[in-house]
Protein backbone atom coordinates (compact mmCIF):
# COMPACT_ATOMS: atom_id res chain seq x y z
CA UNK A 1 0.00 0.00 0.00
CA UNK A 2 1.26 3.23 -0.77
CA UNK A 3 -0.94 5.42 0.61
CA UNK A 4 -1.33 6.00 4.03
CA UNK A 5 -3.93 7.99 6.37
CA UNK A 6 -1.08 7.53 9.05
CA UNK A 7 2.37 9.71 9.69
CA UNK A 8 5.09 8.55 7.64
CA UNK A 9 7.76 6.76 9.13
CA UNK A 10 10.65 8.20 7.17
CA UNK A 11 13.78 6.73 9.07
CA UNK A 12 12.00 3.40 9.27
CA UNK A 13 11.08 3.29 5.21
CA UNK A 14 14.09 4.18 4.71
CA UNK A 15 15.84 1.56 6.47
CA UNK A 16 13.85 -1.19 4.90
CA UNK A 17 15.19 -0.20 1.48
CA UNK A 18 19.08 -0.32 2.41
CA UNK A 19 20.81 -2.68 0.66
CA UNK A 20 24.28 -3.82 0.21
CA UNK A 21 24.24 -4.50 -3.87
CA UNK A 22 23.52 -0.34 -4.52
CA UNK A 23 25.72 2.21 -4.46
CA UNK A 24 22.69 4.62 -4.50
CA UNK A 25 19.93 5.58 -2.45
CA UNK A 26 17.71 8.82 -3.27
CA UNK A 27 15.08 10.14 -0.99
CA UNK A 28 12.48 12.63 -1.36
CA UNK A 29 10.70 13.67 1.19
CA UNK A 30 7.90 16.36 0.55
CA UNK A 31 6.88 18.51 3.79
CA UNK A 32 4.14 20.37 4.17
CA UNK A 33 5.27 24.30 4.25
CA UNK A 34 4.34 26.61 7.10
CA UNK A 35 4.12 29.43 4.42
CA UNK A 36 2.68 29.96 0.82
CA UNK A 37 2.77 32.89 -1.63
CA UNK A 38 3.03 34.47 1.80
CA UNK A 39 -0.04 33.15 3.91
CA UNK A 40 0.60 31.17 6.94
CA UNK A 41 -0.27 27.82 6.21
CA UNK A 42 -1.40 25.45 9.20
CA UNK A 43 -1.75 22.53 7.21
CA UNK A 44 -3.12 20.58 4.08
CA UNK A 45 -6.14 18.36 3.54
CA UNK A 46 -5.20 15.31 1.17
CA UNK A 47 -8.84 14.13 -0.52
CA UNK A 48 -7.55 11.12 -2.51
CA UNK A 49 -9.27 8.62 -5.30
CA UNK A 50 -7.56 5.64 -3.18
CA UNK A 51 -8.73 2.73 -5.59
CA UNK A 52 -7.44 4.37 -8.47
CA UNK A 53 -4.51 5.81 -6.58
CA UNK A 54 -3.21 2.62 -5.67
CA UNK A 55 -3.34 1.00 -9.11
CA UNK A 56 -1.60 3.93 -10.48
CA UNK A 57 1.60 4.43 -7.95
CA UNK A 58 1.85 0.64 -8.59
CA UNK A 59 1.63 1.39 -12.78
CA UNK A 60 4.00 4.15 -11.92
CA UNK A 61 6.79 2.27 -9.95
CA UNK A 62 6.86 -0.28 -11.98
CA UNK A 63 6.98 1.72 -15.09
CA UNK A 64 10.10 3.40 -14.03
CA UNK A 65 11.81 -0.28 -12.66
CA UNK A 66 11.65 -0.81 -16.64
CA UNK A 67 13.26 2.60 -17.57
CA UNK A 68 15.53 2.69 -15.33
CA UNK A 69 18.51 0.70 -13.64
CA UNK A 70 17.11 0.76 -10.08
CA UNK A 71 16.79 -1.81 -7.44
CA UNK A 72 14.30 -0.48 -4.70
CA UNK A 73 11.50 1.92 -5.78
CA UNK A 74 9.63 2.76 -2.67
CA UNK A 75 6.44 5.62 -2.51
CA UNK A 76 4.35 6.16 0.85
CA UNK A 77 1.88 9.58 0.09
CA UNK A 78 -0.20 10.28 2.95
CA UNK A 79 -3.67 11.69 3.15
CA UNK A 80 -6.19 13.71 5.20
CA UNK A 81 -5.34 16.09 7.29
CA UNK A 82 -1.27 16.49 7.42
CA UNK A 83 0.07 19.67 9.55
CA UNK A 84 2.91 22.04 8.87
CA UNK A 85 6.08 20.12 9.13
CA UNK A 86 4.52 17.04 8.21
CA UNK A 87 5.92 14.77 5.31
CA UNK A 88 3.02 13.97 2.70
CA UNK A 89 5.17 12.15 0.41
CA UNK A 90 8.15 9.79 1.04
CA UNK A 91 9.76 8.60 -2.33
CA UNK A 92 12.73 5.99 -2.09
CA UNK A 93 14.95 4.93 -4.91
CA UNK A 94 18.13 2.17 -4.78
CA UNK A 95 20.13 1.64 -7.60
CA UNK A 96 23.41 0.81 -8.09
CA UNK A 97 24.69 3.98 -9.67
CA UNK A 98 23.61 7.33 -8.62
CA UNK A 99 22.38 8.94 -12.02
CA UNK A 100 20.00 6.03 -12.61
CA UNK A 101 18.92 6.96 -8.55
CA UNK A 102 17.85 10.57 -9.72
CA UNK A 103 16.64 10.04 -12.41
CA UNK A 104 14.20 7.44 -11.22
CA UNK A 105 13.20 9.33 -8.18
CA UNK A 106 12.57 12.19 -10.10
CA UNK A 107 10.72 10.66 -12.48
CA UNK A 108 7.84 8.68 -10.11
CA UNK A 109 7.40 12.51 -8.32
CA UNK A 110 6.39 13.74 -12.02
CA UNK A 111 4.52 10.95 -12.63
CA UNK A 112 2.24 11.63 -9.28
CA UNK A 113 1.85 14.54 -10.20
CA UNK A 114 0.42 14.23 -13.22
CA UNK A 115 -1.18 10.29 -12.56
CA UNK A 116 -2.26 9.97 -9.07
CA UNK A 117 -5.39 11.64 -8.17
CA UNK A 118 -4.77 13.48 -4.54
CA UNK A 119 -6.39 16.73 -4.03
CA UNK A 120 -4.60 19.40 -1.62
CA UNK A 121 -6.52 21.55 0.39
CA UNK A 122 -4.67 23.97 1.81
CA UNK A 123 -5.68 25.33 5.57
CA UNK A 124 -4.41 28.71 6.15
CA UNK A 125 -3.93 30.53 9.71
CA UNK A 126 -6.90 33.11 9.31
CA UNK A 127 -9.27 29.40 9.31
CA UNK A 128 -9.72 30.03 5.72
CA UNK A 129 -8.88 27.08 2.88
CA UNK A 130 -8.64 26.44 -0.72
CA UNK A 131 -8.52 23.75 -3.16
CA UNK A 132 -5.13 24.19 -4.94
CA UNK A 133 -5.00 23.43 -8.81
CA UNK A 134 -1.80 22.37 -10.88
CA UNK A 135 -1.16 26.05 -11.91
CA UNK A 136 -0.71 27.16 -8.05
CA UNK A 137 2.65 24.79 -7.96
CA UNK A 138 5.75 26.40 -9.17
CA UNK A 139 6.24 25.61 -12.94
CA UNK A 140 7.95 22.31 -12.98
CA UNK A 141 8.36 22.24 -9.34
CA UNK A 142 6.45 21.93 -6.10
CA UNK B 1 -31.95 3.46 -19.09
CA UNK B 2 -29.12 1.96 -16.68
CA UNK B 3 -28.05 2.36 -13.29
CA UNK B 4 -24.13 3.91 -12.64
CA UNK B 5 -22.64 5.70 -9.75
CA UNK B 6 -20.90 8.71 -9.33
CA UNK B 7 -17.40 9.54 -7.45
CA UNK B 8 -16.33 12.90 -6.77
CA UNK B 9 -13.71 14.23 -4.77
CA UNK B 10 -12.05 17.99 -3.68
CA UNK B 11 -14.46 20.66 -4.83
CA UNK B 12 -17.27 17.84 -6.42
CA UNK B 13 -17.52 16.18 -3.02
CA UNK B 14 -18.13 19.27 -1.70
CA UNK B 15 -20.65 21.26 -3.91
CA UNK B 16 -23.26 18.28 -3.52
CA UNK B 17 -22.00 17.78 -0.12
CA UNK B 18 -21.87 14.11 -0.98
CA UNK B 19 -19.03 11.49 -2.23
CA UNK B 20 -21.41 8.99 -4.03
CA UNK B 21 -24.03 9.52 -6.32
CA UNK B 22 -26.47 6.91 -8.16
CA UNK B 23 -27.88 8.16 -11.40
CA UNK B 24 -29.81 6.80 -14.32
CA UNK B 25 -28.89 7.39 -17.65
CA UNK B 26 -29.17 6.30 -21.03
CA UNK B 27 -27.08 2.96 -22.13
CA UNK B 28 -24.10 4.24 -24.38
CA UNK B 29 -24.43 7.77 -22.71
CA UNK B 30 -20.96 9.30 -23.18
CA UNK B 31 -18.63 10.01 -19.47
CA UNK B 32 -18.64 13.87 -20.89
CA UNK B 33 -22.15 14.23 -21.35
CA UNK B 34 -23.32 12.64 -17.74
CA UNK B 35 -20.73 14.96 -16.70
CA UNK B 36 -22.03 17.83 -18.47
CA UNK B 37 -25.46 17.20 -17.14
CA UNK B 38 -24.31 16.64 -13.65
CA UNK B 39 -22.23 20.28 -13.56
CA UNK B 40 -25.47 22.13 -14.42
CA UNK B 41 -26.28 21.41 -10.95
CA UNK B 42 -23.71 23.54 -9.54
CA UNK B 43 -24.17 27.03 -8.95
CA UNK B 44 -20.59 28.12 -8.63
CA UNK B 45 -18.90 28.16 -12.67
CA UNK B 46 -15.33 28.63 -11.16
CA UNK B 47 -16.47 24.42 -10.02
CA UNK B 48 -18.77 24.11 -12.72
CA UNK B 49 -16.28 24.91 -15.07
CA UNK B 50 -13.10 22.63 -14.11
CA UNK B 51 -11.66 20.65 -16.82
CA UNK B 52 -12.13 17.09 -15.70
CA UNK B 53 -10.33 13.84 -16.47
CA UNK B 54 -12.56 10.28 -16.10
CA UNK B 55 -11.98 7.01 -14.50
CA UNK B 56 -14.47 4.10 -15.15
CA UNK B 57 -14.13 1.30 -12.23
CA UNK B 58 -10.93 2.16 -11.07
CA UNK B 59 -9.58 3.11 -14.79
CA UNK B 60 -8.76 6.15 -16.80
CA UNK B 61 -11.11 6.76 -19.68
CA UNK B 62 -11.23 9.24 -22.55
CA UNK B 63 -14.25 11.40 -22.27
CA UNK B 64 -15.84 9.64 -25.38
CA UNK B 65 -15.76 6.34 -23.12
CA UNK B 66 -19.68 4.82 -23.23
CA UNK B 67 -21.55 3.75 -20.07
CA UNK B 68 -22.85 0.11 -19.17
CA UNK B 69 -24.74 -0.84 -16.27
CA UNK B 70 -23.83 -0.94 -12.91
CA UNK B 71 -20.03 1.13 -14.14
CA UNK B 72 -19.10 3.32 -11.43
CA UNK B 73 -17.89 6.89 -13.00
CA UNK B 74 -15.11 9.31 -11.11
CA UNK B 75 -15.10 12.72 -11.98
CA UNK B 76 -11.67 14.03 -11.37
CA UNK B 77 -11.14 17.59 -11.38
CA UNK B 78 -7.32 19.24 -11.59
CA UNK B 79 -5.27 17.55 -8.96
CA UNK B 80 -2.10 18.53 -7.38
CA UNK B 81 -0.36 15.93 -5.23
CA UNK B 82 2.74 15.43 -3.31
CA UNK C 1 33.36 19.61 9.66
CA UNK C 2 32.15 17.20 6.73
CA UNK C 3 34.81 14.62 6.79
CA UNK C 4 34.31 11.73 9.54
CA UNK C 5 36.35 9.06 10.52
CA UNK C 6 32.65 7.45 12.52
CA UNK C 7 29.93 5.73 10.83
CA UNK C 8 27.92 8.47 9.52
CA UNK C 9 24.40 8.45 11.40
CA UNK C 10 22.06 9.23 8.81
CA UNK C 11 18.66 9.59 10.56
CA UNK C 12 19.77 12.14 13.19
CA UNK C 13 22.04 13.94 10.28
CA UNK C 14 18.41 14.27 8.64
CA UNK C 15 16.45 14.88 10.98
CA UNK C 16 18.24 18.30 11.68
CA UNK C 17 18.19 19.21 8.25
CA UNK C 18 14.63 19.12 8.59
CA UNK C 19 12.24 21.88 8.78
CA UNK C 20 8.43 23.69 7.77
CA UNK C 21 9.85 26.30 5.66
CA UNK C 22 11.19 23.96 2.87
CA UNK C 23 8.80 21.92 0.84
CA UNK C 24 11.14 19.10 -0.37
CA UNK C 25 14.50 17.76 1.45
CA UNK C 26 16.58 15.21 -1.25
CA UNK C 27 19.25 13.28 0.28
CA UNK C 28 22.15 11.11 -0.92
CA UNK C 29 23.61 8.06 0.52
CA UNK C 30 26.33 6.56 -1.47
CA UNK C 31 26.53 3.55 0.20
CA UNK C 32 29.84 0.67 -0.09
CA UNK C 33 28.51 -2.14 -2.63
CA UNK C 34 29.24 -5.60 -2.42
CA UNK C 35 30.11 -6.49 -5.84
CA UNK C 36 31.98 -4.12 -8.00
CA UNK C 37 32.99 -5.39 -11.98
CA UNK C 38 31.67 -9.12 -10.96
CA UNK C 39 33.80 -9.01 -7.77
CA UNK C 40 33.12 -9.48 -4.57
CA UNK C 41 33.88 -6.37 -2.16
CA UNK C 42 34.37 -6.46 1.41
CA UNK C 43 35.19 -2.61 2.21
CA UNK C 44 36.62 0.50 0.77
CA UNK C 45 39.77 2.15 2.42
CA UNK C 46 39.02 6.02 2.38
CA UNK C 47 42.10 8.22 2.13
CA UNK C 48 41.75 11.91 2.74
CA UNK C 49 43.85 14.93 2.24
CA UNK C 50 41.55 16.54 5.54
CA UNK C 51 42.68 20.05 5.21
CA UNK C 52 42.03 20.68 1.75
CA UNK C 53 38.49 18.64 1.92
CA UNK C 54 37.14 20.52 4.63
CA UNK C 55 38.18 23.40 2.90
CA UNK C 56 36.51 22.72 -0.44
CA UNK C 57 33.09 21.13 0.58
CA UNK C 58 32.89 24.30 2.58
CA UNK C 59 33.42 26.08 -0.59
CA UNK C 60 30.77 23.70 -2.44
CA UNK C 61 28.40 24.06 0.07
CA UNK C 62 28.60 27.64 -0.17
CA UNK C 63 28.80 27.80 -4.07
CA UNK C 64 25.64 25.44 -4.55
CA UNK C 65 23.78 27.75 -1.89
CA UNK C 66 24.51 30.67 -4.19
CA UNK C 67 23.70 28.98 -7.22
CA UNK C 68 20.32 27.48 -6.30
CA UNK C 69 17.35 28.25 -4.05
CA UNK C 70 17.76 26.02 -1.43
CA UNK C 71 17.98 26.12 2.11
CA UNK C 72 20.48 23.68 4.40
CA UNK C 73 22.76 22.06 2.62
CA UNK C 74 25.00 19.60 4.49
CA UNK C 75 27.47 16.61 3.69
CA UNK C 76 29.09 13.80 5.59
CA UNK C 77 32.07 12.12 4.21
CA UNK C 78 33.24 8.97 6.23
CA UNK C 79 36.96 7.94 5.55
CA UNK C 80 39.18 5.71 6.77
CA UNK C 81 38.24 1.88 6.45
CA UNK C 82 34.33 1.38 5.60
CA UNK C 83 32.74 -1.58 5.09
CA UNK C 84 30.49 -2.61 1.98
CA UNK C 85 27.08 -1.94 3.17
CA UNK C 86 27.73 0.67 5.30
CA UNK C 87 27.52 4.81 3.92
CA UNK C 88 30.38 6.58 2.89
CA UNK C 89 28.50 9.71 1.71
CA UNK C 90 25.46 11.69 2.93
CA UNK C 91 24.25 14.62 1.06
CA UNK C 92 21.22 16.33 2.32
CA UNK C 93 19.40 19.45 0.15
CA UNK C 94 16.05 21.52 1.73
CA UNK C 95 14.64 24.02 -0.25
CA UNK C 96 11.58 25.61 -0.93
CA UNK C 97 10.57 23.51 -4.16
CA UNK C 98 12.11 19.81 -5.37
CA UNK C 99 13.92 20.92 -8.73
CA UNK C 100 15.95 22.90 -6.64
CA UNK C 101 16.66 20.53 -4.24
CA UNK C 102 17.29 17.59 -6.68
CA UNK C 103 19.60 20.14 -8.73
CA UNK C 104 22.03 21.05 -5.87
CA UNK C 105 22.06 17.74 -4.12
CA UNK C 106 23.71 16.38 -7.95
CA UNK C 107 25.48 19.65 -8.12
CA UNK C 108 27.03 18.51 -4.43
CA UNK C 109 27.93 15.24 -5.85
CA UNK C 110 29.59 16.29 -9.04
CA UNK C 111 31.24 18.72 -7.25
CA UNK C 112 32.70 16.28 -4.89
CA UNK C 113 33.94 13.69 -7.45
CA UNK C 114 35.54 16.77 -9.33
CA UNK C 115 37.56 18.77 -5.91
CA UNK C 116 37.57 16.69 -2.94
CA UNK C 117 40.74 14.82 -2.46
CA UNK C 118 39.64 11.94 -1.19
CA UNK C 119 40.69 8.77 -2.77
CA UNK C 120 39.51 4.73 -2.69
CA UNK C 121 41.14 1.43 -2.23
CA UNK C 122 38.43 -1.04 -2.75
CA UNK C 123 39.41 -4.13 -1.09
CA UNK C 124 38.34 -7.38 -2.17
CA UNK C 125 37.28 -11.24 -0.66
CA UNK C 126 40.71 -12.16 -2.17
CA UNK C 127 42.47 -10.00 -0.27
CA UNK C 128 43.74 -7.74 -3.38
CA UNK C 129 43.48 -4.46 -3.41
CA UNK C 130 43.20 -1.44 -5.61
CA UNK C 131 43.10 2.34 -5.97
CA UNK C 132 40.16 3.18 -7.94
CA UNK C 133 40.59 6.24 -10.61
CA UNK C 134 38.00 8.36 -11.56
CA UNK C 135 37.90 5.94 -15.01
CA UNK C 136 36.99 3.29 -12.62
CA UNK C 137 33.71 4.93 -12.27
CA UNK C 138 30.82 4.66 -14.68
CA UNK C 139 30.70 7.40 -17.13
CA UNK C 140 29.12 10.35 -15.40
CA UNK C 141 28.46 8.52 -11.91
CA UNK C 142 29.03 6.71 -9.38
CA UNK D 1 67.75 26.60 -1.30
CA UNK D 2 64.54 26.93 0.92
CA UNK D 3 62.83 24.03 2.89
CA UNK D 4 59.53 22.37 1.82
CA UNK D 5 57.23 19.63 3.28
CA UNK D 6 55.76 17.28 0.70
CA UNK D 7 52.66 15.54 1.84
CA UNK D 8 51.91 12.33 0.49
CA UNK D 9 48.45 10.39 -0.56
CA UNK D 10 47.27 6.70 -1.86
CA UNK D 11 49.89 5.33 -3.90
CA UNK D 12 51.91 8.38 -3.37
CA UNK D 13 51.83 7.57 0.16
CA UNK D 14 52.59 3.44 -0.52
CA UNK D 15 55.38 4.21 -2.58
CA UNK D 16 57.31 6.40 -0.20
CA UNK D 17 55.86 4.70 2.81
CA UNK D 18 55.23 7.93 4.19
CA UNK D 19 52.66 10.59 4.44
CA UNK D 20 55.33 13.68 4.29
CA UNK D 21 58.76 14.35 3.25
CA UNK D 22 61.24 17.16 3.77
CA UNK D 23 63.16 18.36 0.80
CA UNK D 24 65.16 21.01 0.09
CA UNK D 25 64.94 22.90 -3.39
CA UNK D 26 65.85 26.18 -4.69
CA UNK D 27 64.10 29.03 -4.30
CA UNK D 28 61.24 29.45 -7.01
CA UNK D 29 61.02 26.24 -8.18
CA UNK D 30 57.80 25.45 -9.66
CA UNK D 31 56.09 22.34 -8.08
CA UNK D 32 55.56 20.54 -10.89
CA UNK D 33 59.31 20.50 -11.21
CA UNK D 34 59.54 19.38 -7.75
CA UNK D 35 57.16 16.44 -8.51
CA UNK D 36 59.23 14.94 -11.30
CA UNK D 37 62.39 15.14 -8.97
CA UNK D 38 60.32 13.10 -6.75
CA UNK D 39 58.63 10.62 -8.89
CA UNK D 40 62.07 9.28 -10.41
CA UNK D 41 62.51 8.07 -7.38
CA UNK D 42 59.34 5.94 -7.93
CA UNK D 43 59.96 2.53 -9.39
CA UNK D 44 56.30 1.59 -10.15
CA UNK D 45 56.15 3.33 -14.07
CA UNK D 46 51.86 3.13 -13.59
CA UNK D 47 52.35 5.30 -10.43
CA UNK D 48 55.08 7.35 -11.53
CA UNK D 49 53.14 8.61 -14.83
CA UNK D 50 49.92 9.27 -12.61
CA UNK D 51 48.50 12.63 -13.74
CA UNK D 52 48.92 14.87 -11.25
CA UNK D 53 47.28 17.71 -9.51
CA UNK D 54 48.49 20.60 -6.57
CA UNK D 55 48.19 22.18 -3.33
CA UNK D 56 50.02 24.19 -1.34
CA UNK D 57 49.16 25.08 2.05
CA UNK D 58 45.69 23.95 1.70
CA UNK D 59 45.32 25.77 -1.62
CA UNK D 60 45.06 24.29 -5.23
CA UNK D 61 47.38 25.77 -7.46
CA UNK D 62 48.74 25.48 -10.82
CA UNK D 63 51.75 23.14 -12.19
CA UNK D 64 53.88 26.38 -12.16
CA UNK D 65 53.30 27.84 -8.82
CA UNK D 66 56.69 28.96 -7.53
CA UNK D 67 57.38 27.59 -3.76
CA UNK D 68 59.08 29.55 -0.78
CA UNK D 69 60.42 28.78 2.04
CA UNK D 70 57.97 26.67 4.34
CA UNK D 71 55.29 25.51 2.06
CA UNK D 72 53.82 22.84 2.39
CA UNK D 73 52.95 20.77 -1.16
CA UNK D 74 50.24 18.41 -1.53
CA UNK D 75 50.64 15.79 -4.37
CA UNK D 76 47.54 15.18 -5.62
CA UNK D 77 47.20 11.76 -7.67
CA UNK D 78 43.41 11.25 -9.55
CA UNK D 79 40.96 10.41 -7.22
CA UNK D 80 37.19 9.26 -6.74
CA UNK D 81 35.64 10.33 -3.98
CA UNK D 82 31.83 9.59 -2.63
Amino acid sequence: MFITDEPIIVDDTVARARDTRNGALVTFEGVVRREDHGRRVTGIYYDCYRALAERELERIVEDVRTRFTVSVVDVRHRIGEVAAGETSLLVIVTAPHRKAAFDACQAVIDDIKKCVPIWKKERYADHRAKWLSPQDAPRKEA
Amino acid sequence: MIRIELLLFAQLKEAFAAERLSRGVREGTTVERVAAELLKEVPDPAIARLPLMFAVNEQYVAADYRLSDGDCLALITPFAGG
